[in-house]
C-alpha cells in the first residue's frame, strides 16, 4: 500500500475523489456549490481546478434533477459522484432515487444501470438546527436496490468511497459531518478534537478499498455488544470507557448490505447488546438491527437488546445536546443492559 | 373590483354533449416560417405559439417545413405505422382475452413515435414513455420480443419484473420505460449531458404527455437541459388528456407548452403531431440544432389520444365518445396514406394489401410468442428470477430469502 | 348511531368524505382524476357533483404540488383530503411531507399548522407491478409529526378516515386496495370475495369516528400473538384458521402512534408473536413492532419473534403470488414458532 | 458540424478578476410601458424581458411606473430599510461575537422586502425566504421578538427548535420561514387557491432567490398558479448569487427569470429591485391583478446580494471583493434617500439622525432581548420543550422520552 499521511475526513474523501477522476475518465463529480467553490464543507476544494469544469460540475439547486441528470449520466458510460449538500435535503430526490435509481438494474434485466454515488454529510452536533442535523438512513436502508454506508473515520471514509464509486450498484454515502474534522465522543463541552494522532487518520495517498457490506470491530471486549456507526461510534467507545464496561463495538459500515454475521457472533459471544445511532428511535434503522439480532441471538440473549437514538422529534437547535444521544444516555443504556443500579 | 374565485379550467365537452374543438387554432399547412436550427431562442417565441403542419387538406406538402423525404422513406414510415396501429388493437383484443394483465395504446399518435425516429440517428437514444411503442417498433424491435414482455414469458426481456408495455432495447438504444411520469425526461438530460462531456455527437430524445408536464421532472429536465445546453429533444405529447383529466389542468389554456422552451431559454416549436411530414421536419430541425452545440429544443406535439388511456380505463365516462372523429387534426395514418397516394406512390389496393401483410405478421409474431409460455400457462419463468438484478451480486439476505422461497417457506 | 347499509372498502370511504364535506365547509378533497371522473378506484365518485368543483378538485399530475398546495389550503384554514393516486407515486411528495408537513407545527411553535389528510392506496394483489403494489408505510412511521394509519376493513376505513380529517395532526392514510372489493386471505386461486355478509362491512350511514391510535383484536387467542394490519391481517386469521392455532391476532390499525399496550398485553399472553405485513422486509416497519414488542416483552417471550414480509426486491408482476406473503408463508412462520415440523 | 460540448455558464468575474457587469443591460428609468393589470399574459412578455424602473440617476421619479406615493410612505420606505440594514449589520456583530450562532444579512436587497410589503395590504399573507427580514420589520414585527429567536432564549417564538432567522409572525401574517429552499412557494399558492374557495380577497406573496428557482417547488407552483389563477403573486429574487453559484446557472443566460411566467401562461414583471419605486409600483401592479381575478405574477427583482450568503459564508473565495461598488443597479437605500432629498422631504443631516436614532434603537432592543437570555447564559428554555408540538397532543412515545429526558437517561 501507498505512503500514508494524517487526514482528516474531509481530506480523505477529498483524496478518494482525486484518486478515482485521476485513474477513470467516466467519474465526474456534481452538485451544489462542488466546483469553483470546493463544496460548503470543502470536500471538493481543488478537483475542479484540476480536473476541469467539465468533470467536476456546479449545478443547479435541484436535488431531484442533480439526481435524474446522474442517472443519465451512469447510463451513457459515466460514473457520478453526486454530492446532496446536507442529508437534510435529499428528500426532493427521494422519488429518482427510490423509483429509478434503485430500480433501474431490475426493471430492465440489467439492460440498463447507473453506478452512482451518493455523497451526503449527516447528523447534528454543529448547531445545524432541525435542516441540517437529519440521518435519514433508515429511510433508504428500506429501499431494495441501493446500498447505505456511513464510515466513521477518515481511513474507512477513503477507503469506503472509492469501492462506492467502483461500485456497480448505487450507492448512498452518509458524512457524519461532525467527524469531518476530529472524532467526536458526545461531549460538546470538551474542546474539539482533531483527527491528529489517531489510528484511522493514518491514510495511503494513494488507491485502496474498504469493502462494502463488512462490519469493523471498533473496540473488543466480552461484557455487551455495542452496535452503532457514523459518530455514535466514537460515542459508544467513550461510553464504555467512562462506565467501565468491556464492551466489544461494532462499527456497522455498511447498513446495507448489512454484515449480520460478525454482530451476531459478537452478541452471541456477550448475551446482551446495545444499538446507538442519532437518528430518532421510531422505526430507524436500529429497529431493524434489533429485530435482525433477536432472531438470530435469542437464545443467547440475557437482556433484552437496548436501543439509544435520537428522540422522536426534529432536531431542535437550543436543545442540540439534550437531544443528541450522548454518553451519559449511552451509559445508562449499559447499565439498564448490565442491570447495574442507579 | 371582482374578488377573485378559483378558476376550474374549462373543458371543452363531456359525456353527453356535442364535441367541441374551437379551442384548436389551425394554421394552414405551409404557413410557418422556417428559422435556421442555429436562431436564438428568442426566434422561436413564434413557433412555439403556432403550429408547423405540412400536409394540407389535399394531402399536398407545403411550405419551408416540407422535410422533402424520399417516397422510400415516407412509406416505411406508413408502414411502421400500420404496423404500430395492428400491433395495438390486437394486444388490445388479446388483454381482453385475458392473455396478458395491462395495454396501452397509442391510437391516434402514431406519427408522433415513427416520424421523429424516422429523423432521428439510430446511435440516437431514446427515453420513451409507455405510449411510444411506435419507437421501438421504428427502431426493429422485433414483434416477438415485445409481446414477450407484455406476456412476462420465458423470453420476456424484463424477466417478468415489469408490468406490461414497460419494455426497453439497449441494443436499439430505447432506455427502459418507467412506470413513474416524467422520471426519464432529467435522466434524456443527463445522458445527453454526458455524451457532450465524452465529446460524442449522438443525441437524447424524451417523450412525455403533456399531463407529466406538471411534474418536477419536466422542470428539472428544461432547467439543467438550459443550464448545459445539452443535445437533447425533449417532446410534450399533446393529445389533449391524462387519463380523466384534460390539458387545462396541466396548464394549457392560452399558453402552449411548447412556450415552455423559449420561457426558460430553450427553443420551442408546436406541430401537428398527426403531420408525419411536420412531425419529422420539426425533429430534424432540433436534432440540427443540437449537434450544432446550441441546444436542447422542446418540442409540443399536438394530437388527440383516440383510444382509451389503458385497458384499464373507461374514456367514456368523461369525454363523448365521438370525439376523435371530429378531431381537427385527423388520423395520421389517413393523412400520411393520401399524401402518398397523392404523390402517387400509393394506391387504396396497395394499402390493403399493407393491412393484410402486417395483420398476417403480426398473428404469426403472436403465435411464436405464445409458443414461449404466457404469464398462466405453460412454460414459466423461474421465480428465482424475482431475486437477481435487485443487485448485481446477490447479498447474503437475498440469497436466504430465495431459499427459503424455494423451500416453500 | 344512525342506521347501517353494507358498504365495501370504498364506499364506506366515499361515505366518509361525503359526511364530512357536508358537515365543515372547510373540507376540501383534492387529487388527479378524483373530481369529475370521480378516482380510478372510484372513491371519490360523485363528490364533486354533490359539492362542486371548488370544493373536489382536479389537480395536475404532480404529487409535490398537490401537497404543497394542500398545506398552504391548510394553513388558510382549510381541511384538505389529498389523494395520491397510488403509493408508488407519493416520492415526489416526501420532501413537502418531510420537510414541511410534519415539521410546520413544532418549528413554528404551533403559530401555523396543517390539518391535512392524505389518502393513498397501497399494497399489491392486483397484478399492478412494481409501481402499483408498493407498502411505504415504513418510509413514513420514522418520520416524526405525522401519523399513519391502515385500515383492514369497511368500518374502520370510514370512521379512521373521519377521524384523520378531524385531526389537527396531518395524517396519512394507506389504503389496501386488495381490500376496496373485498377481503383477501392471500389466496389468489379463490375466487375473490365480495365484502357482503362480512361483520366489519356493516357499516353506518352517518357520522362516526375510530379512535387514532388504538389497535384492534381482530381474533382472540391465546397460543401466539400475529401483528399486522391492512391486508395482512385477514391472511393471518386465514393461517392461523388452516394450521389450526389459536392465535390472537392484533390489528395495529395505526403505526403512528402506535398501541403497545393492547399489543404487548397479548404477547405477554401468549409469549410468541409473528409479525406480519406487505412492505418489504428489511427496515421495514416490521422491524420497529419487532424491536418494541422485544423490549417490552423479553421475559415472556418463549421465541424468537418472527417476521413475515415481502421480500426484499421489487414487487414483480409475473410473480406476484411468490412475492406475496400468503398463507403458506405465515402458516410456515407460525409453525417455525411453535416450533412444529414440516 | 461543430460537434456538442458541455456548456459551462460564464460567470463575469473570480477573485482577482475586476468585477463585469455587461451582462446587466439598463433600460432607462420610466422607459417601460404599463400596460392595464388585468391585460392577457401574451402583453407582459416584452415587460418581463425588460426592466422596469422608475428612479434615474438623479434621483428622479420617472414614466407611467412611478407610483406617485405621498412623501410620508417614501420615508416610512427609507426608515424601515434603514431599520432593515441596521438590524443586520449589528445581528452580525452578535453573531461574530458568539452571541447568535448564526446569521443571514440581506445587505443592498432591502428595497425588495420593503416596498413589497408597502405596497400590499396587511391581510395580505406573506410567504418569506429566509432574506426577507424586512418584511417582518415593515410589517411592525417587534425587534426584541426577532432577536429572542435569533438567542434562543426563553422568549424564542420557535421555543427553541429552529435555527437562527427562522422567524415566523401569525399576528403580523408572515408565515414561519423553512430551511428547505422554495417549499413556502407552492404553499403560498395553496394559501391563495383557499382564499379563492373562501370567496375572501386576500392575497398570498412569496420570495425565493434566482437559484431556487431551480427546485422544483418553483415548477409546482408556477402551474397550480396558472392553471388556477390563484391570486398570488410569485416574487423571484435575482441577487446574482446563490451561495457560491452564479444565477446563469439557475438558467439566468439570455433568458430573464421573469420570463417563465409568461412562458407557463401567468403574467411576469422584470423590475429594477434596487429602486423602492418600481418595487412598490410593481407589486401594487401585480396585487390589482390579481384581486381582479386575473390571477398571478411572476415578479423577477434584480438585486445584488452585497454581503455573504451567510456568518457561515466566505465570497471573496469565488467573487471579487469590489463588486457591490460597482453593481450598476446602486444601493437602494441610497437611492430612495436621493430621492427625498431630491423632492425636498429629506436631508443629509436628517438621515444621519435616522442613522443614530435606529442604532439606538436597535441597541435598545439587543439589550432586552438579551434580559431573556442566550443560548448559553442566563436563563434558558425548558428542554421539555423539545417535545411538545410535534403533535398536537403528546403521544404515549414521547411522554416516555420526555421523562428519560429528565431522569437524565
Ligand atoms: C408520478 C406519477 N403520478 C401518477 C401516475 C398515474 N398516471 C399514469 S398515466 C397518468 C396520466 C398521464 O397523462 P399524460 O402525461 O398526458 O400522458 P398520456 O397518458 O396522455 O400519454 C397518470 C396520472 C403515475 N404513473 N406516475
Ligand atoms: C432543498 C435545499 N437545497 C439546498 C439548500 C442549501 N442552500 C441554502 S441557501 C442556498 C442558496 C440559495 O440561493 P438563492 O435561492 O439564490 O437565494 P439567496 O441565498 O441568494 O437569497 C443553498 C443551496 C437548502 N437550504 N435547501
Ligand atoms: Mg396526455
Ligand atoms: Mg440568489
Amino acid at each position: 500500500m501507498s505512503v500514508t499521511s494524517t487526514m482528516n475526513m474531509v481530506q480523505a474523501l477529498n483524496s478518494a475523489m482525486d484518486v478515482m477522476l485521476e485513474r477513470h475518465a467516466s467519474v465526474v463529480v456534481l452538485g451544489e456549490d462542488v466546483g469553483y467553490f470546493g463544496g460548503v464543507f470543502r470536500v471538493t476544494d481543488g478537483l475542479q481546478k484540476k480536473y476541469g469544469a467539465h468533470r467536476v460540475l456546479d449545478t443547479p439547486i435541484a436535488e431531484g434533477g442533480i439526481i435524474g441528470a446522474a442517472i443519465g449520466m451512469g447510463v451513457n458510460g459515466l460514473r457520478p459522484v453526486a454530492e446532496i449538500q446536507f442529508a437534510d435535503y435529499i428528500y426532493p430526490a427521494y422519488d429518482q432515487i427510490v423509483s429509478e435509481l434503485a430500480r433501474l438494474r431490475y426493471r430492465s434485466a440489467a439492460a440498463f444501470t447507473a453506478p452512482l454515488t451518493i455523497r451526503t454529510p449527516c447528523g447534528g452536533g454543529i448547531r445545524g438546527g432541525q435542516t441540517h442535523s437529519q440521518s435519514p438512513e433508515g429511510v433508504f436502508a428500506h429501499v431494495s436496490g441501493i446500498k447505505t454506508v456511513m464510515p466513521s473515520n477518515p481511513y474507512d471514509a477513503k477507503g469506503l468511497l472509492i469501492a462506492a464509486i467502483e461500485d456497480d450498484d448505487p450507492v448512498i454515502f452518509f458524512e457524519p459531518k461532525r467527524l469531518y474534522n476530529g472524532p467526536f465522543d458526545g461531549d460538546p463541552d470538551k474542546p474539539a478534537q482533531s483527527w491528529l494522532g489517531h489510528p484511522m487518520a493514518e491514510v495511503p495517498q494513494g488507491y485502496y478499498r474498504v469493502e462494502i457490506g463488512k462490519a469493523s470491530v471498533a473496540r473488543e471486549g466480552s461484557a455487551v455488544t455495542m452496535v452503532s456507526y457514523g459518530t455514535m461510534v466514537h460515542v459508544c467507545i467513550a461510553a464504555a470507557e467512562a462506565e467501565g464496561v468491556d464492551a466489544e463495538v461494532i462499527d456497522v459500515r455498511s447498513m446495507m448490505p448489512l454484515d449480520m454475521d460478525t454482530i451476531a457472533q459478537s452478541v452471541e459471544k456477550t448475551g446482551r447488546c446495545l444499538i446507538a445511532h442519532e437518528a430518532t428511535r421510531f422505526a430507524g434503522f436500529g429497529a431493524e438491527l434489533s429485530a435482525s439480532i433477536q432472531e438470530r441471538c435469542f437464545w443467547s440473549l440475557e437482556a433484552p437488546i437496548e436501543r439509544v437514538a435520537g428522540w422522536d422529534t426534529p432536531y431542535p437547535h437550543a436543545f442540540e445536546w439534550q437531544y443528541f444521544p450522548g454518553k451519559q444516555r449511552v451509559q445508562r443504556g449499559l447499565r439498564q443492559l448490565l442491570n447495574i443500579e442507579g | 373590483m371582482s374578488k377573485p374565485t378559483l378558476h376550474i379550467p374549462a373543458v371543452p365537452a363531456r359525456p353527453g354533449e356535442a364535441p367541441d374543438f374551437s379551442y384548436v387554432h389551425l394554421a394552414p399547412a405551409g404557413a410557418a416560417l422556417r428559422p435556421d436550427p442555429r436562431v436564438p431562442v428568442r426566434e422561436t417565441v413564434e413557433l412555439a405559439d403556432s403550429l408547423i403542419r405540412v400536409l394540407d387538406e389535399e394531402g399536398k406538402a407545403r411550405g419551408a417545413w416540407d422535410p422533402k423525404l424520399e417516397p422510400s422513406v415516407l412509406l416505411a414510415g406508413l408502414q411502421n405505422m400500420v404496423l404500430t396501429r395492428v400491433f395495438d388493437d390486437r394486444m388490445q383484443r388479446t388483454q381482453r382475452q385475458g392473455r396478458i394483465t395491462f395495454y396501452v395504446r397509442s391510437y391516434g399518435e402514431e406519427a408522433v413515435s415513427v416520424a421523429a425516429a424516422a429523423a432521428l440517428a439510430e446511435t440516437d437514444m431514446l427515453f420513451p414513455s409507455y405510449r411510444n411503442q411506435g419507437l421501438f417498433l421504428a427502431r426493429g424491435v422485433s414483434l416477438v420480443d415485445l409481446m414477450c414482455q407484455l406476456l412476462s414469458n420465458t423470453r420476456d426481456m424484463c424477466k417478468g419484473r415489469q408490468l406490461p408495455v414497460m419494455y426497453h432495447s439497449a441494443e436499439k438504444r430505447v432506455f427502459s420505460i418507467s412506470g413513474n411520469l416524467a422520471t426519464q425526461y432529467p435522466q434524456a438530460v443527463g445522458w445527453a449531458m454526458a455524451a457532450a462531456i465524452k465529446g460524442e455527437s449522438q443525441l437524447a430524445a424524451a417523450w412525455i404527455g403533456e399531463g407529466s408536464t406538471a411534474a418536477a421532472d419536466f422542470h428539472h429536465a428544461l432547467t439543467f437541459a438550459k443550464v448545459y445546453k445539452a443535445p437533447v429533444i425533449l417532446n410534450v405529447v399533446n393529445n389533449q388528456w391524462a387519463i380523466s383529466t384534460f390539458q387545462g389542468y396541466a396548464g394549457g389554456e392560452q399558453r402552449s407548452f411548447a412556450a415552455r422552451g423559449p420561457g426558460v431559454g430553450i427553443a420551442g416549436l408546436r406541430v401537428d403531431g398527426n403531420d408525419f411530414l411536420a412531425v419529422y421536419a420539426a425533429t430534424q430541425w432540433a436534432a440540427e440544432r443540437a449537434r450544432s452545440g446550441e441546444g436542447a429544443t422542446l418540442i409540443e406535439l399536438v394530437t388527440y389520444r383516440a383510444g382509451a388511456h389503458s385497458t384499464s380505463d373507461d374514456p367514456s365516462r368523461y369525454r363523448p365518445r365521438e370525439e376523435f372523429g371530429e378531431w381537427p387534426l385527423g388520423d395520421p395514418v389517413q393523412r400520411l396514406k393520401q399524401h402518398l397516394i397523392q404523390i402517387g406512390t400509393w394506391s387504396e389496393a396497395q394499402h390493403e394489401a399493407l393491412l393484410a401483410t402486417v395483420e398476417e405478421q403480426v398473428a404469426t409474431a403472436w403465435k411464436q410468442a405464445m409458443a414461449f409460455g404466457t404469464l398462466n400457462e405453460g412454460e414459466k419463468l423461474d421465480p428465482k428470477l424475482m431475486f437477481s438484478d435487485v443487485y448485481k451480486e446477490m447479498p447474503a439476505h437475498l440469497q436466504l430469502q430465495c431459499a427459503q422461497m424455494e423451500s416453500g417457506i
